[in-house]
């Protein structure tokens, strides 16, 4: 780890170079950076300690989990959630804006007809696979209709492969979801307004 | 020829050319919607403006003739805000379901707005409610709300197919498109009309909700659904082909193509076809490679002499005839090489536009093959050699598309009398499924997956190349022969889809460019 | 000079209306005057007289005659009588009291451009009127005016009526073709000009009822004879059609060039007692409005009226008074627009739907500040747009309503009433 | 099914020979198909004028569908048209319709009132604004000069001559 910053000059006139001198290996004493590191780990752990001890542990920054939870932000991006409308179906048409936005290809739609043709067009297949899934919410941002969300949840243990690949009985109505997360858009004020 | 200058360039025109086409002539942009090549003009859309020297008003370059040294100029500013807010009429009534809209990615509207128009539109009044899912007939759908009332369609119905299903029911902004409820758009041109419709308002049943267009590619390649040999582009990904659009050929097929043409498409995917070779013999069933079974064929074939019948259809083309026939001539021995026409009491017919009764795209290449080889057999001969027994083994080159053969069961089970069938064809079916008896399936490739040519009805010779890869192991007849010499196959050709030059035309972002952001 | 009775001479007698009181009162006289002359003589002789179109657009008669091809084709003499303008009912007064007036007009002008066939195109609303017409030609027939070798003059002609069916639209020259031709009323492409290709792409000529009647007096009276009456340039007289808060509304026959306030203080008896004149609609719904300051100036001519930016057009002038609120009587008039319009263009199909719907919007209390500039914006990006004038007659109005009277538009979208008759405009009381 | 009468055929035959084109012919067809058919042109109308005239059926509904004169519901006895546009608009015709709907017992323009005998309807200017407020039904003249008491009354002493006999 070298402690000497290298310098890089770029002189503006004459183009010359600066040679940069770094220590030979075996010759470096890492002694000063070991006793740096054991300086900080040391004095975090005695922090602790006095703390836990004194009844004080909210300045804790380390979170007992599994019983208590750490709470992120409401911007935070975790596994999908499909919206519902008020009538519980799916707000998604299909429109596959999110399988050409996603970097990791790992969005398969199958659109087919609906029979309310005020609906037109829904997703009877609609599988992401969460192991090739970065996360990243380019889907919910490529959404138009406020289908699809990244929710807090991450903690979504599975067994073999296949629970991996989720459809939308699980994207949309799974149990946590409580019968489904109705979207923010009304479906009715937006006919109204002719928007 | 006429000189004249746009914007500021000096172009040459013939006579009479509008000054809409001397744009398209020289790949200049201009907004347009109702004007189209194939069709009249109707002048109605309004969108491309031109600003003509010493002329104070805007003239719509559709209708307007070139005159000898005329300066247009599409850029100006006047021009620009008259585009602009031709676009915003536009789209001032249209209801925003480009998610559901199939011709989302390929819509009119959304690429010149892109172009042309880049503003914030000022309409928050409530918009025209019309008609949506409208069944206009067997295979086109129509969205009233989308429609921009161009007239496209109804011209294509008066003056193409002319066939006047189509009309533009009552006045100003409540007016749309539709037919009278007694007779919808059956026509044999009917999804043409989808084609030149610039926005989501017809729509193809069978393409509908299919596919993403950003998601195809597509490939020039010629259709073989008759022997008129439109040319055709293929629309394509991984999973297989999605849909055929017609290419612009003066000479062959203008700007149309007919509705039967359009299931070209079908029995080349996946679904229908034979993916691997089977040889049966005693009730027993042997799955093996194309050319492991080709290679067995061919040593039975060596030198068999007459007992050897050969039986070719019009769907392959100009080079595996070649092939095929000197090698059946000149190593095989045999000159009993029979032509199966398919439908010969309409073979001759023509219904006056695209569409003709011979269902083979190179029914004319193979008749000239057979006259240079001088074989001459006529169908009789092979039926009664069959039942004689004097044809032993019998290689047939089945349809390509079964479809348009109606006899195709019959046929099977007449040539399954051969002790040995050979039968090499690229779609699977039943019937050949079901055969008893010591037969040999070689899967062959389809049209879309070998390059050769094709000689449609007026003798006029069309390459084709190939697209995409379907069924791995397929192999083209010229394959299967040297496969029945024994040879080492060749690399097989590359599939190149298309030229290098092409790629950057079209579609730019998709998932075979794996480039994002290339917006 | 006060009102003239030229055309409308003998409008008083009801005999004037059949053929033995039109003959008798000197009726088809001018015709066999005009059969002995050679048919270019007679359009020089329109051409030297100046006069021009009375139907709305004021092109001269006589140049519109020349532009005839003479290639041998089959030419169509048409008289445009399809009237649906706002404000104008002159040509169903003519043709209520003069049918042969018409008649004689057309043959002589049919004769001038060798026109074997020629129709009278009728709104269908003037069922009256058509049976009166009807029926003149079939006297006209009888009599041998029209037929096979008009009095042995070797010209034969066919005159026929056909019937509209209630659209705004075929009022414009080439809708009224298409509508001939059995379509729907959507103007055609120009060029080709109907001169050039017209009514089944052959050279047609398509006059108003006014101006048809008017090539009557022309011969009778000589080029010279006709210029006794009008100006200069707008020479001869002129139906005006007054209506709206006048006390006695009506046809009335003036010189060109007669002082407008003249028109309506004297024949028309002024307004109503204790009212005040806010504004005037010279010639029909789609002439810009011109408020009373301006009307003090006016004179009933082409040029004057033009060079205050608005027009003669039908001559059907609409006097509106104080109590009036102006942007009620906007919303009628571009709901009429969008209601007319035949939905061919974009720009007009669109933009009339638009403007009515902000005016409607405004009308009824829900008018935004932005309103009245994008108004203005659209009915700009409107004219001079589309293949008729329709878009230009729609966009108008709105632009000279809201720029003369932008107060009454602002007071109306802050206040939400209007500022005349606060809420007790039509839009409001009957939500 | 909708079949033109003996002399309406006759009628539709002569009118056929009348112009340059057959279709010039279509508007005049549809009045007399309308008048035959109650005042309405229904589908099965456009399906047999196509027949008779050998004119497309879309050509023929493009037509009818463009008009205002040709209705496309049913309409009852007497179809009111009120004038509504500029000089009329100000001088009432609006107002002067809502009163008549109210008597005649309709709610809206275009609903044919309980008894079948009217049909309101707001059309754009007849050409007759010297006598404006006006109105015109069915195709008859025109009845001018109107306030909204005596069109009132008019559609009372319609009810009643309806009654009559």
């Amino acid at each position: 780890m070298s402690t000497a910053g290298n310098t890089m000059t770029t002189s503006s006139a004459k183009s010359s170079v600066v040679r940069v001198q770094r220590p030979e290996a075996d010759s470096t004493w890492y002694l000063p950076g070991i006793a740096i590191g054991l300086w900080m780990t040391g004095k975090r752990l005695v922090l602790n300690l006095v703390e836990t001890l004194t009844g004080r542990p909210d300045r804790m920054p380390t979170v007992n989990y599994p019983e208590q939870k750490y709470e992120y932000s409401p911007r935070f991006k975790g596994n999908h959630v499909l919206t519902v409308k008020k009538d519980g179906s799916l707000r998604c048409t299909a429109c596959m804006l999110c399988a050409t936005n996603c970097p990791a290809d790992c969005i398969h739609i199958i659109a087919s007809e609906h029979d309310d043709p005020t609906v037109e067009k829904y997703p009877i297949r609609y599988e992401i696979d969460v192991l090739r899934c970065v996360f990243c919410g380019f889907c919910e941002e490529a959404c138009p209709v406020d289908a699809i969300r990244m929710g807090p949840e991450w903690q979504t243990p599975g067994v073999n492969g296949s629970d991996f690949v989720y459809d939308i009985k699980h994207l949309a109505y799974r149990p946590q979801l409580k019968g489904g997360i109705v979207s923010v858009l009304d479906e009715s004020e937006r006919h109204k307004a002719g928007i | 020829m006429l000189k004249c200058t746009l914007n500021g360039r000096e172009v040459e025109v013939k006579e009479g050319t509008t000054i809409i086409e001397a744009f398209y002539q020289n790949k200049i942009d201009i907004a347009h919607y109702c004007w189209h090549p194939g069709l009249s003009i109707a002048g109605v859309c309004r969108l491309c403006m031109v600003e003509i020297e010493g002329n104070p008003r805007l003239q719509i370059a559709c209708n307007t003739v070139v005159t000898e040294g005329m300066k247009v100029n599409n850029q100006s500013a006047k021009v620009k805000e008259a585009v602009k807010w031709g676009l915003d009429f536009h789209l001032i009534n249209h209801p925003l379901d480009c998610p559901i809209c199939d011709q989302a990615g390929e819509c009119g509207l959304q690429d010149q707005y892109m172009k042309y128009g880049q503003y914030d539109s000022e309409m928050a009044e409530a918009k025209q409610k019309k008609h949506k899912v409208v069944d206009l007939g067997p295979r086109v759908v129509l969205d009233s709300e989308r429609c921009i009332l161009c007239s496209r369609c109804v011209r294509f119905t008066d003056e193409v197919s002319k066939t006047n299903e189509l009309g533009i029911f009552n006045r100003g902004d409540r007016a749309e498109i539709g037919t009278f409820n007694g007779k919808p758009l059956n026509n044999k041109y009917s999804l043409n009309t989808v084609d030149i419709c610039p926005v989501g308002a017809l729509t193809s049943k069978d393409f509908r909700f299919r596919q993403r267009v950003w998601f195809l590619k597509d490939a020039e390649t010629v259709c073989t659904g008759c022997s008129t040999g439109c040319n055709i582009k293929v629309h394509y990904n991984r999973e297989g082909l999605f849909r055929v659009k017609p290419v612009y050929n003066a000479e062959v097929n203008g700007h149309w193509m007919c509705d039967e043409g359009r299931d070209v498409y079908k029995f080349v995917n996946k679904e229908s076809r034979l993916l691997d070779a089977r040889v049966v013999s005693g009730g027993k069933a042997e799955h093996m490679t194309a050319f492991e079974a080709a290679k067995r064929v061919g040593e039975k074939l060596k030198g068999a002499g007459k007992s050897v019948g050969l039986v070719l259809t019009g769907s392959y083309t100009v080079e595996e005839y070649e092939a095929i026939m000197s090698y059946f001539k000149t190593e095989v021995g045999t000159d009993r090489v029979f032509h199966w026409i398919n439908n010969p009491e309409s073979f001759e017919s023509f219904d006056g536009l695209l569409l003709r009764g011979d269902r083979n795209p190179n029914t004319r290449g193979l008749v000239q093959a057979l006259q240079k080889h001088g074989f001459s057999a006529q169908w009789k001969e092979l039926t009664e050699a069959l039942s004689t027994g004097s044809i032993q083994t019998l290689v047939v080159a089945g349809p390509e598309n079964q479809v348009w053969f109606p006899d195709f069961k019959v046929k099977v089970a007449e040539l399954a009398k051969a002790t040995r069938l050979v039968w090499m064809t690229s779609g699977k079916s039943s019937a050949l499924d079901e055969l008893k008896g010591e037969v040999t399936l070689i899967p062959l490739k389809s049209y879309i997956e070998k390059s050769g040519t094709f000689v449609n009805h007026a003798g006029r010779a069309q390459s084709i190349r190939p697209v995409t890869s379907i069924v791995k192991g397929a192999l083209s007849l010229t394959e299967v022969v040297s496969a029945f010499r024994g040879e080492a196959l060749q690399a097989t050709e590359v599939v190149v889809g298309r030229s290098e030059n092409e790629i950057g035309r079209g579609r730019i972002h998709n998932e075979f460019t794996l480039s994002r952001g290339a917006w | 000079m006060a009102e003239s009775k030229y055309l409308t001479e003998h409008y008083g007698k009801p005999e004037y209306q059949t053929l033995e009181g039109y003959k008798k009162l000197g009726g088809y006289q001018v015709l066999e005057k005009a059969l002995k002359m050679q048919p270019q003589q007679i359009i020089d002789e329109v051409k030297a007289s100046g006069l021009r179109g009375r139907g709305g657009a004021g092109f001269a008669t006589g140049v519109k005659w020349g532009f005839l091809p003479n290639n041998g084709e089959p030419r169509y003499l048409l008289c445009n009588a399809d009237e649906s303008e706002p404000g104008t009912f002159k040509d169903r007064l003519m043709m209520e009291r003069a049918p042969h007036q018409l008649i004689e007009g057309m043959i002589i002008s049919a004769f001038a451009i060798k026109a074997k066939k020629a129709y009278i195109y009728i709104r269908g609303e003037y069922t009256g009127p058509a049976a009166i017409l009807e029926k003149a030609i079939a006297e006209a027939k009888a009599a041998g005016y029209i037929g096979k070798n008009v009095l042995g003059s070797g010209f034969d002609m066919e005159l026929d009526l056909y019937i509209g069916a209630g659209a705004y639209i075929c009022g414009e020259e080439t809708g009224m073709i298409s509508s001939l031709e059995g379509l729907k009323g959507q103007p055609k492409l120009k060029p080709p000009f109907p001169a050039v290709q017209g009514y089944l792409r052959k050279p047609t000529i398509v006059n108003n009822v006014e101006t048809l009647a008017a090539v009557t007096y022309v011969i009778r009276d000589g080029a010279a004879g006709f210029r006794k009456y009008g100006t200069e340039k707008s020479a001869g007289t002129k139906l005006f059609s007054i209506s709206g808060n006048v006390n006695k509304p009506g046809t009335y026959e003036v010189p060109l060039g007669y002082k407008l306030m003249d028109l309506i203080n004297i024949e028309c008896g002024g307004l109503k007692p204790g009212r005040k004149l806010k504004a005037v609609v010279p010639g029909g719904s789609s002439a810009p409005v011109i408020n009373a300051e301006e009307c003090e100036r006016a004179t009933l001519d082409y040029e004057c009226l033009a060079q205050m930016g608005t027009m003669l057009g039908s001559g059907a002038i609409i006097v509106i008074d104080d109590s009036n609120c102006m942007v009620d009587v906007l919303s009628t008039i571009t709901h009429f627009y969008h209601h007319e319009s035949c939905g061919q263009c974009t720009p007009c199909r669109e933009g009339t739907g638009w403007m009515e719907k902000i005016v409607h919007g405004i009308v009824h209390g829900e008018g935004k500040p932005g309103d009245l500039d994008l108004l203005l914006k659209i009915a700009d990006n409107m004219k001079g747009r589309t293949i008729c004038a329709l878009s230009d007659a729609a966009a108008l109005p709105v632009l000279s309503f809201v720029t003369k009277f932008r107060d009454e538009f602002e007071y109306f979208i802050r206040e939400k009433k209007s500022k005349v008759r606060g809420g007790q405009i039509y839009a409001q009381m009957h939500a | 099914m909708f079949k033109l009468s003996e002399d309406g055929l006759k009628y539709v035959k002569n009118e056929l020979t009348r112009y340059e084109t057959k279709q010039s012919a279509i508007i005049r067809c549809l009045y007399r198909a309308q008048d035959e058919n109650g005042g309405w042109v229904s589908p099965e109308v456009i399906q047999h004028l196509s027949e008779v005239m050998e004119i497309p059926a879309a050509q023929i509904e493009e037509v009818a569908t463009f008009y205002t004169m040709f209705n496309k519901q049913k309409v009852g006895r007497y179809h009111v048209q009120v004038c509504c546009t500029l000089t009329c608009g100000m001088l009432g015709g609006r107002e002067l319709t809502d009163a008549m709907m109210k008597e005649a017992g309709c709610k809206k323009t275009g609903e044919t009132s309980p008894d079948g005998l009217f049909t309101f309807s707001k059309v754009e200017c007849l050409g007759s604004c010297d006598t404006a407020p006006m109105l015109q039904i069915n195709r008859d003249p025109y009845i001018e000069s109107l306030s909204t008491e005596k069109a009132v009354q008019l559609v009372r002493d319609l009810r009643a001559k309806a009654k009559g006999h």
